[in-house]
């Protein structure tokens, strides 16, 4: 039984449509989380399963349950949805344990001192009960609104960008507690994340939206190994489409050479495909007959990251521990490594501009690599 | 040529005349209406600087406050002077009285025999529990009569008199003389105290409720072997530091002229207080009565002890 | 620092300047603590005074309730509803302000004493007679609270309203997403942030009462107000007037100071503006909500507006006087004039303390807004001294040097006028204008000054803009009272100047109510334009900036 | 001659120090960042800059003209200086080009209309011209809020978590675009950032700041590779330290195993010390003899990261491609591959706990390495 269910759900604000026949399923317990571009309509999403926005077209049930029709939309109180806004949503008027334990409206006094205590170790800011909000920094305000959402024990919370003022490190522990805590108290949860590494961590399924569709819904394995969508590989980890064609022997003709893949055993000769290079694909070899022009270098703290551009014109990425500095302009050799192969149907290829249109989705199972392990 | 003119007189009572004078003399008045005790106020603060040459006020106890603040300068013209009776004057000329207003007892005519009424001391009498209608102690019309029977009967009997009154009272002091009057004819009370101006009002208005009420009532004039119904009055003076003497002079002797207190009693049903000026025909309806001759001073004099004694019976 | 200096000393001159009156009082209760004549109040004390307070605490508690019900109730049902006549009523709920509290007084005595129509018939019906019967008394510390609660909530209704316009869509849905339904949200979100305008609105209101003189009195209800006068008129004791009403002044600042302190410091003003869609009402919610919203217009405005209608019929050879359309020239030029002098000094100094909340300039602007508690008469009075001993030293140093009388140039002169109104008036732009600060973000502020922009260009580029309904509450409030203000006018006002106030004060005075029919009309009337008018631009401007559907009156 | 100086800053919000005797120093058209714990100071730091915040002890300058001391504060609007604000603080009455152009004071008209033109160009909102901020979606918001900072062409520009709630591919394209803007018209920034790629992609300098301390000014390959002090090798990279002891020979003694290392030859012989290991110093190795059991995976995209207890209890983060899955619970070789080693005095070793008070900076420069290539 699943706790929530979108079925086709379309949202316009007037003639915009933000949200276009978006579905997705959420088992009891399960997190979920939702990555896409500014403005794709994430925030838009969740404030429709929370019921502030109402439905064009579609439903979304909790717990087998219709809430939101085209027209009907149960209020959002009688939902038991908690969540955390993008802006936090702080009340101004009211403390820190007031605003935390502001929605444990049954609960006794003992009862919401206990639990505020919990959640403001919990969120790293023990003995702040009396500050006010514009007493807090950004991220101990975002940390607040955190524990103000999990306070109640909602059964299903969704979760607005909650860690994206935090740096680093207390993101990843409070993403670890946060995902522990859901977990023993049973919460389904619905993330929205612009860290990957984040989604990755906390998700049991995830998804990509991109100008108000959602591209793929899957385990977060799956989005970065077996994107469904070029726009999902390209948003997923550091992508370079590349074209190529599969000669009849089920091998690859490419810019980087002749490549071997198990998986393209399935597809039928002569077929231009583009295929997915991530900067772990390649590696940088001395020795190789594959060469290019650094074209730029970024510190990345273990490595730096290199643009390559190939005499082709071709740019790839790359990564090289950081102790071994290349120059920009330098000569590089290159080698292709690939673990999974990616490839799509080359008359998709073409990555959409930063605005244009949504397109459409057309993903090409048919294609799909079956086996991943090199 | 202009003369300034402070006024506790509302403007609707005094402007007309004010233009009758301009346009037989060619003198401007400049007026400045308001409360008494606010106009002497200012005044008083304005000091020398003052643009004022008259000040006129409504009652006695406000004349009295001014003449003792010193704002007034003696009254020279002989004419003003001689056409007013004696105890209408200030002390040391100071001031001299305009008009009179009666402030007697009213009654219900079908309840009340007249024959069971002799004066202000009644008002306190076991007999009329709960059946007297007077308003607030705030107003300085019962302040004067206060402060009057205070002179006459001294302040342990005043005070005795005020605490009856108040344990008689049929409602609350609220409300303005006209209310009590309506409340009489109502039924409410039978013994209200008003000042006559506001009966004659009642009985010539175009209110035809007003009309009927004021036929249900009679007017009682109170303590007619003693010292008479009291009166109040409204005066005159020459400011101290007045830049415009004469015309001032002037617009007193035109004020006191029978032409303009004719029309005062006409307009505004109070009695003139020059002597032989013909009353209209609703005074001359009431009759004749006997006017306490008291000084006004001491109704200046008496008032604050008059309003310390009220709030001492718990007049409010 | 040098500029912030000088801006510091203009702003603590300007408010000492304008509490010049009040500092005359304070001086008179100093000299009774340092042993002046205390026989006046101690006769007082021991006979009236606990009386004063009993009445003044009741009608006060008893205001307070009624202007908030009501005021609150229909801010919200406005704002945050739409119902059949919502439009019209919410510009509309604004007019019981422009009716003198006396008038309504006087109309509904007239109808519901026991010589009235009312009672009248109900006596021809049944055959009553007097006694026979139990029947409210008008003229009651119940009446008077009830005719104050309904001349007096629109302070509540305006100023509430704006920050329920301008409160946060997001705050709202948290509260809905932490469990509460639209009505909790209300009580326990929407109000609370509300505070400081409920408070304010409150504020007002009371400070009107405690001030207030005509409809007490009318009513026979005994407060500090009539003590003040009667201790100054009746025992002609102005230095015990004067004692009192600092005595008042007292209780006012603790009651305004527990109040500050209670809110601690927590702070109002929300992260995003989104405002929230509104509550299509339907059935008998929407009829219920009609109701709840006309029922204040009826009695606050509607009956008495009659009431003065029929009068001036009466009295309609009036309408031709050209004497009369002076009088209301003066008055609309007056409340014009003052209200926009008002209005720009409350911005100067509201707008001074938020930039530099220095206790001094903290303290001294507060002291300034306290004017509006005090009766306007003693206002008058302690200005009156204050000019007139300037004006004597104008006149002395003149006289030495150029051997020339200039007369008063300072008191009885309409600088005067609009001395006294600013005194007495700033409190109510100063407030509102507050309430309405406080919901701007200190980082709006910030992002502008970054940008360049001089503190006094953030108030013109940010503040106004965002603060346009503040600021058009604060013109409309005070344009209204100023209209509506006698005692000072009274006393200060020049040879031969008088107002539509006066002339109507004076015909009711001598209890000529049709008389005061045609000027109390026309000071509606007047008052009821610039209303109008003012919810017309408000809602221009409003719909570009924040793009609400609605129509959007002149709180928005 | 420097653009922004600050020296030995103090501030306290009462009794509350919360910026403790910073100081750093940036150049002309130099980028600077900082880096530093939720609730650490960093908003602060820049108010005061900004000119928002008065300070307690010491001196802010700009163009080496004082522009906050103790007792002096030149107003905000007369320091030139822009600002993104970490709470955006948009205008709610202005449209999108009116915001932008805010600031644009001397500007005319065409130039504002072209200048906007411009930037929603550069941050990918081009035609936002006329939405209201509460039609924006939170990183459209925040993007305007950096244009509206951009568009007057400050000398000094202070941004607050400027790319926060942008997508990972967007705000690498931003960084890149503003770090090219800045550059190109001479811009001097200071970023605070929780993104510690981005910070060493932008920065010329960086600096991790801590309860109110700056602990190091330095290069970001410097604060990588040369963390002056135990707490910035722990918040830079996710870092491990150990305890060991450098023997007279110059190797350490540790519970990897014996450790050479050039940069120990400066160590006396016998001192205890504590160590930094990163993931990416660690390698999993099936022959090797240093043996650990997997406690958690994480799927980090590219890679998994393992947390490996060793025998000895002691735990060890390492990397490892994500197609071959390690389960948990499995045994594991491990072997340290130190490109560089990070030595500190050992008595300085605990790490403070989360909310414990700043520890004192006490660096041990002396046993820093002086050559770091392995
Ligand atoms: N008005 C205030 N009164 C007391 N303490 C405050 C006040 N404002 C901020 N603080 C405290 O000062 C500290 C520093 O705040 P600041 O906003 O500078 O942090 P920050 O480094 O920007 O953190 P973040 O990354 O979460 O935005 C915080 O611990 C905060 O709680
Ligand atoms: N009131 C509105 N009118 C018109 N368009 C709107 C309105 N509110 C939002 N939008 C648009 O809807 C789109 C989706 O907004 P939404 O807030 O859902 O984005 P998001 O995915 O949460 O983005 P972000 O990651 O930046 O927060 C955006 O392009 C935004 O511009
Ligand atoms: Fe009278
Ligand atoms: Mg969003
Ligand atoms: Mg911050």
């Amino acid at each position: 039984m699943s706790r929530l269910q979108l079925d086709k759900i379309h949202i316009s604000f007037g003639a915009a449509h933000i949200v276009n026949g978006v579905s997705l399923q959420l088992e009891q317990g399960e997190i979920g989380c939702l990555l896409g571009p500014s403005g794709c309509g994430k925030t838009t999403l969740l404030r429709a399963i929370a019921g502030f926005q109402s439905l064009q077209v579609g439903s979304i049930s909790i717990d087998n349950n219709t809430v939101s029709e085209s027209n009907k939309t149960v209020p959002p109180e009688q939902r038991g949805v908690g969540m955390v806004f993008q802006d936090f949503a702080l009340f101004p008027h009211l403390n820190v344990a007031d605003n935390i334990s502001f929605g444990m409206r049954k609960a006794s006094s003992t009862e919401r001192r206990k639990r505020v205590d919990e959640l403001l170790d919990r969120i790293g800011l023990p003995g702040y009960h009396k500050r006010f909000p514009h007493e807090l920094s950004g991220g101990q305000q975002q940390r607040i609104a955190l524990a103000r959402a999990l306070a109640p024990k909602p059964g299903l919370l969704l979760l607005d960008e909650p860690f994206s003022s935090l740096d680093a490190e207390l993101r990843e522990r409070l993403a670890v507690e946060v995902r522990e805590l859901l977990k023993n108290e049973g919460i389904t949860a619905l993330l929205v994340t612009h860290d990957q590494q984040e989604a990755f961590a906390m998700a049991d399924k995830a998804g990509v939206m991109y100008q108000g569709e959602l591209l793929q819904w899957d385990t977060p394995y799956q989005l970065y190994h077996q994107p469904r969508h070029q726009l999902v590989a390209d948003f997923i980890g550091h992508g370079v489409l590349l074209q190529g064609t599969v000669n009849t022997q089920g091998s690859l003709a490419s810019p980087l050479g002749m490549l071997e893949h198990p998986s393209l055993m399935q597809v039928a000769g002569g077929t231009p495909v583009s295929f997915l290079v991530r900067p772990d694909d390649i590696v940088p070899d001395p020795e190789s007959r594959l060469r290019g022009k650094i074209k730029a270098r970024g510190f990345r703290g273990a490595h730096n990251l290199y643009t390559v551009q190939l005499s082709s014109g071709i740019e790839l990425l790359t990564l090289s521990p950081s102790h071994e500095v290349l120059d920009v302009g330098a000569d590089i050799g290159l080698r292709a490594e690939f673990d999974h192969l990616v490839v799509f149907a080359a008359d998709h290829c073409e990555l959409p501009g930063f605005h244009e249109q949504a397109p459409t989705v057309q993903p090409l199972p048919s294609v799909l690599p079956k086996s991943q392990s090199a | 040529a202009t003369v300034n003119l402070y006024s506790a007189r509302k403007e609707a009572l005094i402007k007309p005349v004010l233009e009758k004078f301009t346009a037989e003399t060619g003198i401007e008045v400049r007026l400045l209406t308001g409360g008494g005790d606010a106009l002497l106020a200012r005044l008083q603060n304005e000091a020398a600087n003052t643009p004022a040459d008259l000040f006129l006020t409504v009652d006695a106890g406000n004349l009295h406050r001014a003449a003792e603040a010193g704002v007034f300068q003696p009254l020279t013209s002989a004419a003003a002077l001689a056409a007013v009776p004696d105890h209408l004057h200030g002390t040391d000329n100071l001031w001299v009285g305009l008009s009179l207003r009666a402030r007697p007892i009213f009654y219900a005519a079908d309840r009340v025999d007249p024959s069971q009424l002799s004066g202000y001391e009644d008002l306190a009498k076991p007999q009329w529990n709960n059946k007297v209608c007077i308003r607030s102690s705030d107003n300085i019309y019962n302040q004067s009569l206060t402060a009057a029977l205070i002179e006459h009967w001294g302040e342990e009997k005043t005070e005795a008199w005020a605490k009856g009154l108040v344990a008689n009272l049929a409602k609350p002091p609220v409300g303005g003389d006209r209310d009590q009057l309506k409340a009489a004819a109502a039924g409410v009370c039978d013994l209200a105290v008003a000042n006559t101006y506001y009966f004659g009002l009642m009985q010539t208005g175009d209110d035809a409720e007003q009309r009927e009420a004021a036929s249900k009532l009679k007017i009682f004039w109170p303590n007619k072997d003693e010292f008479g119904t009291h009166v109040n009055v409204s005066g005159i003076g020459l400011t101290k530091h007045a830049k415009n003497k004469a015309e001032a002079e002037q617009l007193i002797e035109f004020l006191l002229s029978a032409e303009s207190q004719a029309w005062y009693a006409a307009t505004n049903n109070e009695y003139p207080a020059v002597e032989g000026v013909e009353w209209s025909e609703t005074l001359q309806a009431w009759g004749e009565f006997k006017a306490d001759d008291l000084s006004m001073t001491f109704l200046g004099e008496n008032n604050a002890a008059a309003v310390k004694l009220m709030n001492r019976a718990g007049w409010r | 620092m040098g500029f912030n200096l000088w801006r510091q000393f203009t702003l603590v001159l300007t408010a000492v300047v304008i509490g010049v009156p009040l500092l005359v009082i304070c001086w008179s209760v100093l000299q009774l603590l340092g042993g002046g004549d205390t026989s006046t109040l101690t006769h007082l004390w021991a006979t009236v005074v606990p009386e004063y307070i009993r009445n003044s605490v009741l009608l006060l508690l008893g205001v307070a309730a009624g202007v908030i019900s009501i005021g609150v109730s229909t801010a919200w049902l406005t704002t945050a509803c739409r119902f059949p006549g919502q439009r019209f009523l919410s510009w509309a709920l604004l007019l019981p302000l422009a009716m003198p509290a006396y008038i309504t007084a006087y109309t509904y005595t007239g109808m519901l004493d026991f010589a009235g129509p009312v009672q009248s018939t109900l006596r021809d019906w049944f055959g009553w007679g007097y006694g026979d019967y139990w029947f409210p008394q008008v003229r009651s510390l119940s009446g008077a609270i009830l005719v104050l609660s309904l001349v007096l909530f629109p302070y509540v209704y305006l100023i509430t309203r704006a920050t329920f316009i301008q409160q946060s869509a997001t705050t709202l849905e948290a509260g809905r997403s932490l469990g509460l339904n639209p009505w909790q949200c209300f009580l326990r979100l929407a109000l609370p942030l509300a505070r400081p305008a409920i408070v304010t609105g409150t504020t007002l209101a009371l400070m009107e009462t405690l001030a207030d003189y005509g409809t007490v009195q009318y009513f026979g209800v005994t407060t500090f107000t009539t003590g003040i006068f009667r201790t100054w008129y009746g025992l002609g004791d102005l230095q015990g007037a004067l004692q009192l009403a600092g005595m008042l002044l007292v209780a006012v600042i603790l009651l305004i100071f527990i109040e500050r302190w209670s809110r601690s410091q927590a702070r109002y003003d929300q992260r995003s503006n989104r405002p929230a869609p509104p509550f299509q009402l339907t059935g008998w919610k929407a009829i219920a909500a009609s109701i709840a919203c006309w029922l204040p217009l009826v009695f606050g405005f509607l009956l008495p507006a009659l009431q003065l209608a029929s009068w001036s019929l009466e009295r309609r050879e009036v309408w031709a006087d050209s004497a009369f359309w002076q009088l209301t020239f003066n008055s609309f030029g007056l409340a014009v004039l003052a209200a926009v002098l008002v209005v720009i000094m409350a911005l100067w100094l509201a707008y001074g303390r938020r930039q530099l909340p220095t206790r001094i300039v903290r303290t001294s602007v507060a002291f300034a807004g306290l004017g509006y508690a005090i009766p306007g008469l003693v206002i008058a009075v302690g200005l009156m001294v204050f000019l007139t001993t300037l004006d004597h030293g104008i006149i002395a140093l003149s006289k030495a040097w150029f051997d020339y009388n200039p007369g008063l140039l300072l008191s009885g002169t309409l600088f005067a006028l609009l001395f006294a109104y600013s005194v007495r008036f700033l409190s109510v732009s100063l407030q509102t204008i507050n309430a309405g600060l406080g919901e701007i973000r200190p980082s709006m502020d910030e992002a502008a000054r970054i940008q360049g922009y001089s503190p006094l260009q953030v108030l013109r580029k940010i503040h106004l803009p965002l603060l346009r309904p503040s600021v058009l509450t604060a013109l409309i409030l005070v344009g209204v009272d100023v209209l509506k203000e006698l005692p000072a006018t009274l006393v200060l006002r020049p040879f031969d100047f008088n107002t539509l106030a006066v002339r109507a004060y004076e015909m009711a005075g001598d209890e000529r109510l049709p008389d005061a029919g045609p000027p109390a009309l026309m000071m509606v009337l007047v008052g009821l334009i610039p209303v109008i008018l003012l919810s017309r631009a408000m809602l221009k401007s409003q719909q570009s900036a924040l793009k609400e559907q609605e129509f959007v009156p002149v709180t928005a």
